[in-house]
């Protein structure tokens, strides 16, 4: 077994084309996933190597692609269903909380939802109010679902495969602004991360930054700058939304005293609440300074790319948070 | 049509009727312990009235086909072969119920018998349905799945994107509306545009499988039959059964002790019970049939009371239930 | 003027009849609000007093009952938009997050949304898990937004006129639970209850209790019992998600210096999450003990009426997580 | 047709060219301005090839009318009156755009000319639609909503709800689609089980208008004229123009650079260039109208640079723009 540098998409094709060569349930469905080749060319080729059975490309009709994914998922197939962005997951909001993540529970353990729906996310491409959300709280906030939320290809590929063949559903959501970015990815098939283990990226002693997806790399490359200045950070991956590895959150924080949360999520009732909310109840006397957040502001995003960037988050805004906590 | 009710036998109409009464008991009783508040909770839909579409639809399949539906559902889970026991445990919220007392009433389900559930969400369950039909198609199976729908869901969302999918795919569903002529307390003629339910079929370039009168057993027998038969061939059909709920929208709606035109409306369709309609036919056909008919009643009769004791008896779910099936093999705050 | 004793189905009914007496472009849709006379009676007898014109019953079309309120809004009338429950707001959060809570940004201020969509929240009564969510803090997730949530008839007829008489969109939820019970009711046709701002329900200087709708009144039982033990507890009634009046806690909190969260949303990146991360934030060094939150279990809600109420928060949960801050 | 023709005035008929072959300068310049990275950002649909159905269409209301489109909105604003220079400002995120540089490309709109916008989730301003429409007839206003639907956003569960309360309501709507055969890259047949759109009317009971030419303006005017007329008496009409895609989905769709069947698609479809169509159209009937139109070639183009020029010049928006209108008459962070 090897590795080599491929961009994330090219990861998550690997772990797709592995997982649909192993298993002949899995299968791929959802808005221009075949003949256009995948919007965020994900699903290049596929459709050629495996045909029209098992890359199935959809009406717009994203109540009924996470429905029927349900449905297919309970019968006994293993779907990987493409959300086009996860904006559009809006619309399939019940089909994914009530129904993916509840039908295991209501019924008593009698059917499974061994269910993927993948979504691009993330922002700053001038994508505009409607087209411009990182909800992945919001979905994290339902019991019954995993969500994932891979930070680069090596970990996107792990993850991916971890979440095809488990036997719950999961959303998996990707940053488009990742997409292109390569990283060593292992060649071996069995290649798969568990579901709900965060990853530190970055070890330090000073201050802890708990991140997800794209807000890993502004952590490393805050932690990278801070560190010509002697304050070392420790940069905590959580992969995962749900399941909640605040037990790495946790003992990271208990050595570093200090937190600082970073995501590309809106403020308010979201990720860095949840952490800061947990890190003062588990480790309060742990606590040198309050845990300080840095998120997307609290407005719909614009157009124009001179004001929507000014509300992202971005490395400086880290570096400036790390250093008020310091 | 009347060639081939001949070619039903006795016996076939006599378990019917036998399916159509013990619905009628066991609805009955529902209502009676809600009242008593043996049963709790805010929801119970009856199924009274509509006995006819679920017993003919379901006989026009087998144990390898797929159904589904929506919350109003006890009479389809008994109509497919669950234990009365095991259902009316679960109207009481208790372990040995169908869903382990988690579901309650408008979660029924049974996995064995390919009853793949009520569900609570107007409209939910129709991608579902066309997710299984896709599963079946996937795997080249010779199989099809029931989706029941009320009129009332027709209008939602879900119905047009679920339908459009299953035509688009060729999938093997009958789409059965079960047409009451109201959602709640509105009508049909306020809700969809197109009153005539089944044409809209052909928004979807789907076979329209009509209108029958789901009043009537065998007719609906018999147009679920070739719909069946069209469906796993071809591809989607719909089918529109009129119909009528003889209890109201669930067990607290009161509207029969206020508005006369609906009791009027009732008395009506009581005359087309699905009950008197098979009666008559029986007993038309069938000389001397009136005892064994009266002996199918008392059956009935006898298996729901049977049910409402063993669901009494049943124990109560723990905080071990409550804490179980969150997730497939990890702990619920794992 | 003068007040009278009301549930909170009569004081919701009596500002909707105002209003809509006040202002001929307000009127009511949804799901059997007319002829069915409102599924939880809030609309009882409107048909008859203002005609089909402003009083419509509309398809079980979610999406389109949303989304053409924000049409009509936008328009020109002020449409008060009932959603049945708010688990079928599940099925319009495109059209509420996406579209009312954007368009007035979007298009530059071309355009406002002065809409309310009211919805029955809460559970406790075997609705099961699709029927069951009191998800709140998913909606004031997004900015553009109002949130609000009474927790008695009296602060009920006085928000819901406020929120007619906004030029925003509101999302207002109910709680099923209160609708029956009693409190004195203005007849003033004039009582308005600022958007935004949080009322003290019970002033206390031990420990601060934050909490909105149906925790409201397990709170003030619980300060109650406490009280009997010498522990004066404050209780605040957000009222609002969004605007969030978080200077009101953080005033109390400087006071008590501990704090208890009760909501019975579930937990995860939640209203617990948001209030303990700003008070960790804005009040760190007030700080005597983490916030404690007390919320539902996070699990789908089962039919089953003993294990429903294992899984709901009670008063006697918030007394023992009141004597875990002290 | 050939009567009604004959009753338009040539300054009409030179007036609806002036304003295709406007749109279609302003689309070739965007996209040439995206290519050189002057209008950035990741959509830009292109109303290229649809002229005719905006020009035509908007052409049989007036300013009492509304209008409300999805993110294809270019040609759909100026052929509604908005001001090159505004609608070129928005494209380039400048704060004299129709939206202050908040909307861009997709969400144009102008409230004084009852222009209510593009939108970009699909299907998402249907019912957007239908709510204008109710307040239409709430005031009791002699007045229609026209609304543009891709051919791909009539599978979405947006359409059937709010065409169908529309109906249930008799709203005066024109529900006009645009079916350029593709959503994206999915063909109209690969995505409706019905793929003549119009007669998805049906399963609303709605007057279905017809399928139409969307390449010849004048048809689309008459048509949607007719339809105007009945919508506002009656109740709500569906239409479905067909028209073609000349430029891919938007800028960044490369699907003519690598599918020759494309390729060769659109080579037939240019024969039936709105341009072309009612170029031979004026030739036919005005001597000597070639000069004319010439004229109002180079009219459109000049203006077009001059709203380059005009965003260009213009400024962009700042941090206070950023955080202004969250809220109608409060700070975004109180
Ligand atoms: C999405 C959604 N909206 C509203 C409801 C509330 N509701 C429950 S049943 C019902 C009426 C459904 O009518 P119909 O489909 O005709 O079925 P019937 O009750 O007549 O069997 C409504 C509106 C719901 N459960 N789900
Ligand atoms: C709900 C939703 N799903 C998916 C998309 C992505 N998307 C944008 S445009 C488009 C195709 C729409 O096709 P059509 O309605 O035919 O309009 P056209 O582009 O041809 O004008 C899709 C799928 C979206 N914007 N919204
Ligand atoms: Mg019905
Ligand atoms: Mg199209």
């Amino acid at each position: 077994m090897s590795e080599r540098n491929q961009p994330m998409r090219e990861a998550l094709r690997m772990a797709l084309r592995e997982e649909m060569s192993r298993d002949e349930r899995v299968f791929v469905m959802g808005l221009e996933v075949g003949q256009w080749q995948g919007t965020h060319r994900v699903t290049r080729g596929l459709l050629e190597e495996f045909g029209a059975r098992r890359v199935r490309d959809t009406p717009i009709s994203e109540m009924a692609i996470a429905g029927a994914a349900v449905g297919a998922a309970m019968a006994g197939l293993r779907p990987v269903a493409e959300i086009m962005t996860i904006n559009f997951a809006f619309l399939a909001l019940d089909a994914i909380v009530n129904h993916a993540a509840k039908i295991h529970y209501m019924f008593g353990g009698q059917f499974t939802v061994p269910l993927v729906i993948r979504a691009a996310t993330g922002w700053g491409n001038q994508a505009t109010a409607t087209h411009s959300h990182t909800p992945e709280p919001i979905f994290a906030h339902f019991p019954g679902l995993f969500v994932g939320c891979p930070s680069n290809a090596t970990d996107a590929k792990g993850m991916l495969k971890a979440a095809i063949r488990d036997e719950n559903p999961v959303l998996f959501t990707e940053f488009i602004a990742l997409y292109s970015k390569p990283a060593p990815v292992p060649d071996d098939p069995d290649f798969v991360l568990p579901i709900g283990k965060a990853d530190i990226k970055r070890a330090g002693k000073d201050v802890t930054i708990v991140t997800f997806g794209r807000g890993v790399e502004w952590s490393l490359n805050a932690a990278e700058a801070l560190a010509k200045d002697g304050v070392q950070c420790e940069v905590v991956d959580m992969r995962w939304l749900r399941p909640l590895d605040i037990a790495t959150v946790i003992a990271s924080f208990k050595k570093t005293n200090r937190c600082v949360v970073v995501e590309e999520c809106l403020p308010m009732y979201s990720f860095g609440s949840e952490i800061a909310a947990q890190i003062q109840e588990k480790a309060f006397d742990y606590m040198d300074a309050p845990v300080k957040r840095v998120s997307a502001m609290d407005v719909p995003l614009p157009y124009a790319a001179e004001i929507e960037l000014m509300a992202l988050p971005n490395t400086q805004k880290v570096i400036d948070a790390v250093k008020e906590v310091l | 049509m009347a060639t081939q009710t001949a070619t039903l036998d006795r016996e076939k109409l006599l378990d019917w009727y036998y399916q159509i009464v013990l619905i009628r008991h066991f609805e009955n009783k529902c209502d009676e312990l809600y009242r008593e508040k043996r049963i709790t909770g805010v929801y119970l839909h009856l199924y009274s009235g509509h006995e006819a579409v679920g017993v003919g639809a379901l006989a026009a399949l087998t144990l390898d086909d797929h159904v589904i539906t929506a919350y109003r559902d006890h009479g389809i889970a008994l109509a497919r072969g669950m234990d009365p026991k095991v259902a009316m445990a679960e109207m009481m919220g208790k372990r040995t119920g169908s869903s382990g007392g988690k579901g309650g009433s408008m979660h029924l389900a049974q996995r064995d018998l390919n009853f793949w559930g009520g569900y609570a969400i107007v409209g939910g369950h129709l991608p579902l349905a066309t997710g299984i039909a896709l599963k079946v198609r996937y795997m080249e199976e010779d199989a099809v799945v029931l989706c029941f729908i009320g009129d009332g869901a027709t209008n939602n969302g879900y119905f047009h994107e679920a339908l459009n999918m299953s035509a688009v795919w060729d999938l093997p569903v009958v789409w059965l509306i079960e047409n009451n002529l109201v959602g709640m307390g509105t009508r049909v003629e306020d809700s969809s545009g197109q009153p005539e339910l089944s044409k809209r079929a052909i928004a979807y370039g789907m076979k329209n499988g009509g209108r029958i009168d789901g009043q009537n057993v065998i007719e609906v027998y018999h147009a679920v039959s070739d719909a069946v038969k069209y469906a796993k061939k071809r591809g989607p059909v719909l089918l529109e059964a009129l119909t009528y709920r003889f209890r109201g929208h669930g067990v607290s709606d009161r509207s029969y002790d206020v508005r006369d035109d609906l009791v009027s409306e009732l008395k009506v369709w009581q005359e087309r019970d699905p009950i008197l309609v098979l009666r008559s036919h029986l007993v038309e056909q069938f000389e001397g049939v009136e005892s064994e008919l009266e002996k199918r009643d008392q059956e009935a009769a006898a298996i729901v009371e049977a049910a409402v004791k063993f669901a009494e008896e049943s124990p109560a779910p723990t905080f071990e239930d409550l804490i179980a099936n969150v997730y497939v093999g990890r702990r619920y705050d794992e």
